[in-house]
């Protein structure tokens, strides 16, 4: 991204029908053929990827979960030995947290900021596509210890001394640190873009109070990941270097402490979890009053929700070690940190179940999932308020108790609004409509089969079964609600089996949908189905929360959709101040490059000598990464890195 | 949508009714200790509070869904209502929420501070080292000589507090009588205490609650609330020296075990002084084999014996290959170790 | 977490076991000097409970029982190397050979200078069966897998003789190869002891 | 009275370098002299010229009347003659001469040779060679050594490192018995030197690294038949406790402490051997003793006092039964031990004439003790440590600082001393003319890790990981004087490498010493001046004594061939390799040897 001088004068196009603007198309068009697939930095590309490669991962996480919940079924089954059981349950919850949650919001947010928020791209195209070709190989690198059977086996939070050399001395640990440690410069570089893109690319009148909530939850999970992710990075390379150089972070006997991994771990792990809820809050808050036919209710406070919550969430992550033998003081402080978290999930449930009620809602698949999703928020928003009362979290720490309030919360508000969503963007994403009966029953596999499973799980904590277990002894009355559990997770897989059918079925034979199905307020209906490569042909000038519903809300403002700069003296689009938004530069966006795809191999190299402990190719790797920051950062004319000859 | 209610609602209480009345093992809605009944009310609180709160927001939810609910079709002909009104749901909502939780808080610090100490100074205090995947237990007591060594099974007197010693080492483990106690970490390099006390006679059992490798699932605990005669019994019994057996046959069993299971078990009054397995002086008194995983009687003694890897495949109990006669001498001898 | 199921190395491990243990009990029927490492299944001397010895102390002779190319099936297994280290500390190894195996009361394990042979084969001997000058047998207290992992522990020091340099490590040639060749038609063929079947 | 210190480097080429007087010190010793407080019973009172125990004598003073070495012609000083007996592990004992014939033991396999010192060359009258068990050398912990031999009516008597004792008539070097004390199998050994009393031998075991209790036990001298047995630890039957038995401190009062002291069982294996010296007060007719330290050495495992090691016994010799003990470090945590020497002497302390035992414990205190009750009348650090924080009279105990105690798996850094102590066994000596003890010291801390131990019968039972390294100041031994009255230091010479030979006092006003890495000095007793060095061909871990030859000249005499506790150093640069030589030194070099006859 680069500015030219300000003074260039930009010119208004007519009023008139919005057509496909072929000049432009040409300019920002992808390069067909593989070509384009490795080189493309278009955020409405790079969103899909994200999206669909999630899917994938959310796939593989769910076998692995039904596979587990065969051998839970019923006591002393033999299915899986333990070791094979604790490779599963390690990598269901890596994959579901790291390699799906994160990744399907980040999807999500890159293909609807820039349509969102009126610009032509994201702040740094190329640092997107980057950040997604790092996602792809970080899963691809850990996914590559499966058919070895060397997977991590120490669980998602990879407790030491059990994940230290001496009682895991294989490559399995190996895998999970440098998988998270890779997956990191992904978040990382992801997280800075979307603060930089909402910083400067906002179309001119979009002033922060115009933002729709998804933007708000996105900008806050951000902020987030910028100050969480460095903590687990540092954990991940602390215990590397003890187990292949000998150092004794957590080495008890030269006075190394255990417990620094667990606190390292959840600074990062509380606002992680956080981060991937607080954008499909957003998606929530942007989708439901499309169906409710009128703006959210309560604006402000779901907008200042989204990002206290955030704050507060940098406060608690003590909540998961409360059993760890820590002072009674810190103990109540965490505790009552935890409980008042709530109070800005509070606001935002009540603000829905306002727009509901004072609105006219229109039962569609996405309203469905969307409405449902409270429901499920506020069970485990609930059962979380349990479990941060410290006396009580004695008991149900590390009991199913505890799995069922982050199953509620991960898939009740990750899974349902994302899977919503879907429903509400893909006429967008694809220019067809998903079919509203396989819809249907889609969502209620998905709900009866998700309460039927793991509701029952509060009941087996509350009873008392132990979380990681690879079997368990009979006569402890877990046998029945077990099998419950493993029927209603067979029911939510159908449901999640019914949702792909939709999906592969609508591809081809979806009804075309038009720039507008649901008749939604905001900039992104505003243009065609499927978004043209240069989304909009000319910038929008905003003002107010709902451009498209301006007449109907009969607010003295008026955006102007169809007047505003064209910017087609190349790839460019327009930057506006800070807090106002008034256009500010004109950005030279970069076009096409491999420079992402491979900065991202270089850094693979590097990673795969890391685990082969192969000096030559780690110095490969380096060596390659460098090449690629130098080819990447190799100044171009086009987007004004060379300076002009002096004119005398 | 009114089924929805109906689904969830049919789910949620027959449910928590099991987990209630009868009383499951490693329940905790019914405790029988003063370090866990504060915490069982504040948990049926909770409880309570938390449904309530479902059954709000369900109603709201689908009233608000019902209500004024459009006809199908296209959304472009449902007119847009104006932006005004509904902030004062959020207003009650939120401020009713936080009341309710403010006077959650206040009652979770009261528990806390009520479950924090033990009632009284404790009677003794055990030293509980948890090894990969069996829990070791040291009775402490001012006279040193009344001081011993015993595994996964432990006993109390009745109504009086015990101070636990957690101490960890290999990886981390989590001890939990759920019965008698919330849990508390065992981690290698610090000491963590903590204290039970239990006030109705009977066993109670536990499990280790924090991943430590491959038989996690194998490593239980229990803890027998005897009265306090009963107890004095049992202490006394145990610090006895296990007798070198009379019979000739018991005879062959005791070389077969110092010849091939000392470096690791001890049996105190005999040469076997192993302390890298459990200490098997009065073996014969405790109930369960491999910290819970069969019953201890000779037929799973002798399966355990044999071929212990089958029954818990990773532990460190290796699968010695002797003949049967031997195999047969050595469970018997075992056998005499009351 | 040692061993998953009916692995490659886990099939290894048994033939590698058997052969020594058989070969050990062929042993047992030599009438000589009374071991209680020899067979399994033979009484202690009764010697008063106090003063029983889970280890018979006397060894056999310094012949070799198993075939000295054995390879052990463990070696670089990165489990069993951590266990073995962890069983030559609590089994009280470490006692005599020292916590860093630089010896003490017994030899220095980490040289070159092996009094009995340091093959994987021949260590694993010295331990099933001890050694004349105090190294009790622990072919009794420990099974056939647990000393291949103390083997395996004890060939990442760095003195162990590899398997197949059984010869050159009896002449001490450290791994150098002799220049020095005897006379042309002197050179007699080093009679290759004889050795059973090779494992799998 | 500030000790005068320097060091005296160990590669030092020969060349004397004189030692800075301090004027207070001369004051001192006029003092000392006019009315010395120290004065000891020299009990058995054997002919001048001879060295017919260990110690020469009942209340281990190692001090000689000889006085034809003095402090002016010591430089003078050569090699006589020497004798090798081949054997490479370390030499811990001192040759013994009665009347003109010399008697040494080598270490394992504990071959003993008679020299003939009348014949030129002193040669091998004859040897006895007993044939222990080759198992012993696996068995022992600190190397296959003996620490001594004593001669009784016309016997040599010593003990076997597979736990036989032996008698040797001196004449023939026929066996006369041989007795079995225990099983070597199991982990019991045999180094200590015995310890003649009238018609009474009394011997004791090593072993407490594998879990062997201790025991002391009188064998008959004429016949070897074992008269009484006392055990460490255990009920009070075993130990010999009976009605008589007063310790002076209240918390060593009880019955069966050996036993109640200790978790169920334990005291089974619970070490305390009897690996040092004895001591003996012919007036109180008491033996004075150590035991070692507890077992295992991982304290965790042992909660309780772990009666009655690492501490000092006082027995009746006929009939065995305990007087009164003293536990220097109860529930040791760092292997302190309690068996080095006790010196028996007479002070006058708190204004009355004190009839005192003195002895350097491996904690770093030394103590000085009333031998008939029991009492600790002075107890004061000789050499630098931490492990206390002082020590409370009242109650007869050092304070144990908690940050010092070891707990498993976790490394303790910086424990000063180590765990041989402040000083080991190697024994000191007292001169009466200055009323000084003489004894060589270490100045070592230790890093140290607890393994919590198995016991398997026949392996080692301690789990103590330990790495060493200098103390305060880079020098790893000191050879000091030592004021029992005041508790201080006249003064100390530091040492590149550790001081572990024994001392020699010599009324010749000289006292002579050895260093680990084969120096072997001979210092002015009042002074602490270097007058005399001579490097060895090995390290010296012996103690020197010193004899009239039959030609009437004086002969000093040291065992050089480091071994024993001493390998702790091995790693260190210039350690000396292993010896076996006796060297035999004389005014001028001059003996029976060379035929020339003692000049008039």
């Amino acid at each position: 991204m680069s500015a030219t001088e300000e003074n260039r004068t930009t010119r208004i196009v007519r009023e008139g029908e919005v057509t496909i603007d072929r000049h432009l198309e040409a300019i920002w068009k992808t390069r067909p053929g593989l070509r384009g697939v490795l080189s493309s930095v278009d955020h409405k590309r790079i969103g899909i990827r994200y999206i669909v490669t999630a899917f994938v991962f959310l796939i593989a996480g769910g076998v692995e979960a039904l596979i587990m919940r065969l051998q839970l079924a019923h006591s002393d089954l033999k299915i899986l030995s333990p070791e094979a059981y604790n490779q599963l349950f390690t990598m269901h919850g890596f994959t579901m947290i790291f390699l799906y949650a994160g990744p399907v919001l980040s999807g999500f947010s890159n293909y609807l900021w820039p349509l969102l928020l009126g610009s032509r791209d994201m702040a740094f195209p190329r640092l997107n596509a980057l950040s997604y070709w790092i996602f792809l190989l970080a899963g691809i690198f850990l996914y590559a210890s499966f058919p070895l059977g060397v997977s991590p086996d120490a669980g998602w939070f990879n407790y030491p001394p059990l994940s230290g050399k001496d009682y895991n001395p294989g490559p399995n640990i190996d895998f999970y640190l440098l998988g998270l440690i890779f997956l990191g410069i992904s978040t990382t570089v992801g997280a800075a873009n979307f603060l930089v893109s909402l910083l400067r690319t906002r179309a001119p009148g979009m002033s922060i109070n115009r933002l729709p909530i998804l933007v708000w939850g996105t900008l806050t999970a951000s902020v987030g990941n910028l100050l969480a992710v460095p903590a687990v990075t540092l954990a991940c390379v602390l215990l590397f270097a003890d187990r292949q150089f000998g150092t004794h972070f957590f080495d008890v006997e030269a006075h190394g402490q255990p417990l620094l991994w667990q606190h390292l771990f959840w600074m990062f792990g509380h606002p992680w979890v956080y981060a991937i809820v607080l954008p499909a809050l957003g998606i929530v808050s942007d989708a439901l009053p499309t169906f409710c036919r009128r703006p959210l209710v309560g604006y402000t406070p779901v907008a200042l929700a989204t990002v206290s919550t955030m704050i507060v969430g940098f406060g608690v992550w003590l909540h998961h070690m409360f059993a760890t033998g820590m002072p009674v003081l810190s103990l109540a402080f965490f505790s009552a940190a935890s409980l008042v978290i709530t109070i800005p999930s509070a606001v935002s449930t009540f603000a829905w179940i306002a727009t509901i009620w004072t609105g006219k809602p229109v039962l569609t698949t996405p309203f469905l999932f969307l409405s449902s999703f409270i429901i499920l928020f506020v069970i485990g928003g609930v059962s979380g308020v349990m479990t941060g009362a410290v006396p009580l979290d004695f008991q149900l720490t590390d009991t199913y108790f505890v799995v069922a309030h982050l199953h509620y919360v991960l898939i009740g508000i990750n899974v349902f609004p994302v899977m919503g969503g879907i429903y509400y963007w893909f006429p967008k994403m694809t220019g067809r409509m998903m079919s509203e009966r396989l819809g249907r029953w889609n969502f209620w596999t998905m709900f009866l089969g998700f309460n039927i499973g793991f509701f029952p799980m509060h009941i087996v904590g509350l009873m008392g079964m132990p979380r990681r277990i690879y079997t368990y002894a009979p006569g402890l009355g877990w046998d029945t609600i077990n099998l419950i559990t493993t029927l209603g997770s067979f029911a939510f897989a159908v449901g999640i089996l019914l949702f792909l059918i939709n999906l592969t079925v609508s591809l081809r034979r979806g009804i075309p949908a038009g720039a507008n199905p649901w008749d939604g307020p905001t900039l992104e209906w505003s243009v065609p189905s499927p978004v043209p490569a240069y989304n909009f042909a000319v910038i929008p000038v905003v003002a107010s929360r709902h451009p498209l519903w301006e007449e109907r809300l009969e607010s003295p403002e008026r955006s102007s959709l169809s007047r505003g700069y064209l910017l087609n003296h190349g790839r460019e689009t327009l930057a506006t101040t800070v807090l106002d938004a008034e256009p500010d530069l004109i950005l030279e966006m970069p076009g096409d490059s491999y420079g992402p795809l491979a900065l991202a191999l270089g850094l693979g190299v590097l990673f795969v000598g890391l685990i082969l402990h192969s000096g030559p190719w780690a110095v490969i790797g380096i060596l390659a990464t460098a090449l690629a920051i130098l080819f990447w950062l190799w100044p171009q004319r086009r987007l004004g890195q060379i300076a002009e000859p002096h004119h005398v | 949508m009114s089924d929805r209610l109906r689904r969830c609602g049919c789910v949620l209480v027959p449910l928590l009714g099991v987990a209630a009345c009868g009383h499951v093992p490693m329940g905790y809605l019914h405790t029988f200790g003063p370090a866990a009944d504060p915490v069982t009310s504040l948990g049926w609180g909770f409880i309570a509070v938390c449904t309530l709160v479902i059954l709000i927001i369900a109603s709201l939810l689908l009233a608000a869904t019902l209500r004024a609910r459009a006809p199908q079709g296209a959304l472009a002909n449902v007119p847009i209502a104006q932006p005004g009104g509904g902030l004062r749901w959020i207003y009650i909502g939120t401020g009713v929420s936080t009341v309710a939780l403010l006077g959650l808080v206040v009652w979770t610090m009261f528990t806390l501070a009520a479950i924090a100490q033990p009632p009284g100074p404790p009677a003794f205090t055990i030293e509980i080292r948890a090894h990969q995947w069996w829990w070791e237990a040291r009775y402490i007591d001012d006279e040193p000589e009344r001081t011993f060594v015993t595994a996964n099974e432990l006993h109390i007197p009745l109504g009086k507090p015990v101070q636990l010693r957690l101490i960890g080492d290999d990886v981390i483990h989590s001890f939990w009588i759920p019965a008698l106690a919330g849990k508390t970490d065992v981690i290698p390099g610090q000491t963590n205490i903590a204290w039970i006390e239990g006030n109705t006679l009977g066993t109670y059992r536990g499990q280790c609650t924090e991943y430590c490798g491959a038989q996690h699932a194998h490593m239980t605990e229990s803890v027998t609330v005897d009265s306090a005669a009963d107890f004095k019994l049992w202490w006394s019994h145990q610090i006895s020296a296990a007798s070198s057996p009379a019979a000739d046959s018991m005879r062959q069993g005791e070389s077969v075990f110092l010849a091939h299971c000392a470096a690791c078990h001890t049996v105190r009054g005999t040469g076997a002084g192993g302390i890298v397995g459990p200490d098997l002086t009065h073996i014969m008194s405790r109930h369960t084999l491999g910290a819970g995983t069969l019953p201890n009687d000779s037929e799973h003694l002798s399966a355990w014996i044999t071929n212990a890897q089958a029954v818990k495949p990773g532990c460190r109990m290796p699968t010695l290959d002797l003949p049967r006669p031997d195999l047969d001498a050595v469970t018997a001898y075992v056998q005499t170790l009351h | 977490m040692c061993f998953v199921g009916p692995s490659s190395s886990h099939l290894r491990l048994a033939v590698a076991a058997l052969c020594v243990g058989v070969a050990t009990t062929l042993s047992a029927c030599k009438p000589h000097a009374d071991s209680t490492a020899q067979g399994a299944s033979r009484a202690l001397p009764a010697d008063g409970s106090l003063a029983a010895l889970p280890l018979g102390d006397l060894a056999g002779t310094a012949k070799l029982l198993a075939a000295n190319d054995v390879v052990n099936p463990l070696a670089g297994n990165a489990g069993a190397i951590e266990e073995g280290h962890r069983l030559f500390i609590a089994m009280n190894c470490a006692g005599c050979h020292g916590y860093d195996a630089k010896g003490n009361m017994g030899p220095d394990l980490t040289d070159a200078y092996w009094r009995y042979g340091g093959t994987p084969s021949a260590i694993y001997n010295s331990i099933y069966e001890g050694r004349p000058q105090g190294m009790p047998a622990w072919g009794s207290a420990l099974p056939a897998h647990d000393i291949w992992e103390i083997v395996a522990y004890l060939q990442t020091l760095g003195g162990a003789v590899a398997a197949n340099e059984y010869h050159a490590g009896m002449q001490g040639d450290h791994g150098i190869t002799s220049t020095a060749d005897e006379a042309p038609g002197l050179l007699v063929k080093a009679t290759a002891p004889s050795s059973p079947p090779q494992p799998p | 009275m500030r000790a005068a210190s320097r060091l005296v480097d160990s590669n030092w080429p020969g060349l004397l370098r004189v030692a800075v007087m301090v004027i207070g010190l001369t004051t001192h010793i006029e003092a000392a002299e006019n009315d010395s407080s120290a004065i000891a019973n020299f009990a058995p009172n054997d002919p001048p010229g001879e060295w017919r125990s260990q110690a020469r004598d009942f209340a281990s003073t190692r001090y000689s009347p000889l006085n034809q070495i003095t402090v002016d012609n010591v430089k003078r000083l050569r090699v006589a003659w020497t004798f090798s007996d081949g054997v490479a592990y370390g030499h811990e004992g001192a040759p013994l001469v009665v009347g003109s014939m010399m008697y040494v033991v080598a270490p394992f396999p504990d071959v003993a040779y008679a020299l003939d010192l009348s014949k030129p060359g002193s040669p091998i009258k004859w040897t006895y060679a007993p044939d222990p068990a080759p198992l012993a050398v696996g068995k022992a912990c600190c190397d296959a050594v003996i620490r001594g031999w004593a001669y009784a009516r016309g016997k040599l008597i010593y003990n076997l490192l597979d736990d036989h004792t032996v008698a040797v008539d001196v004449q023939t070097g026929k066996e006369v018995w041989r007795t079995k004390m225990g099983n070597v199998e199991n982990g019991e050994t045999m180094t200590m030197s015995p310890f003649v009393v009238g018609d009474k031998v009394f011997v004791g075991n090593s072993g407490g690294e594998l879990g062997k209790i201790g025991w002391l036990a009188a064998l008959d001298v004429e016949t070897g038949k074992e008269l009484w047995r006392a055990y460490s630890t255990g009920p009070d039957d075993l130990v010999k406790i009976g009605a008589d038995f007063k310790p002076y401190y209240g918390w060593m009062q009880g019955k069966d402490l050996g036993v109640t002291s200790w978790p169920a069982d334990m005291w089974k294996t619970g070490g305390g051997a009897v690996w040092g010296w004895i001591s003996f007060d012919p007036q109180l007719n008491l033996l004075y003793y150590g035991t070692a330290n507890p077992s295992p050495r991982v304290p965790v495992q042992r909660p309780g006092l772990n009666f009655w090691t690492s501490s000092v016994f006082a027995r009746n010799p006929d009939t065995g039964a305990a007087k009164w003990a003293y536990s220097f470090t109860p529930h040791d945590q760092w292997d302190y031990d309690g068996v080095n020497e006790n010196v028996l002497l007479d002070l006058r302390i708190g204004g009355r004439q004190r009839k005192v035992l003195v002895q350097f414990n491996r904690n770093a205190y030394a103590y000085t003790i009333d031998r008939e009750t029991g009492e600790v009348l002075v107890a004061a650090p000789f050499a630098y440590e931490n492990w206390s924080s002082g020590f409370d009279m009242k109650s007869g105990r050092a304070v144990v600082r908690p940050d010092k105690e070891p707990k498993p798996n976790v490394k303790l850094e910086d424990v000063c001393p180590p765990d041989i102590g402040g000083k080991d066994w190697q024994p000191s000596a007292f001169s009466p003319k200055t009323g000084l003890l003489y004894a060589g010291i270490f100045n070592i801390c230790m890093d140290l890790t607890d393994h919590r131990q198995s016991y398997i019968a026949g392996t080692p039972y301690d789990g103590m990981e330990i790495t060493r390294q200098a103390g305060p100041g880079d020098h790893w031994g000191e050879f000091i004087a030592w004021d029992p009255v005041t508790g201080t230091k006249a003064w100390a010479i530091k040492e590149k490498s550790m001081t572990m030979s024994g001392a020699l006092a010599t009324a010749g006003d000289l006292v002579f010493y050895g260093t680990v890495d084969g120096w072997f000095r001979a210092v002015n007793d009042r002074t602490g001046q270097i007058l005399w060095s001579q490097k060895l061909g090995s390290g010296i871990n012996a103690a020197p004594m010193t004899y009239l030859g039959p030609d009437g000249r004086q002969y000093v005499a040291i065992y050089a061939g480091v071994g024993g506790a001493a390998m702790v150093a091995k790693a260190m640069p210039g350690f000396p390799p292993r010896g076996s030589t006796l060297y035999v030194f004389s005014l001028d070099g001059d003996s029976v040897a060379t035929g020339l006859e003692m000049p008039q």
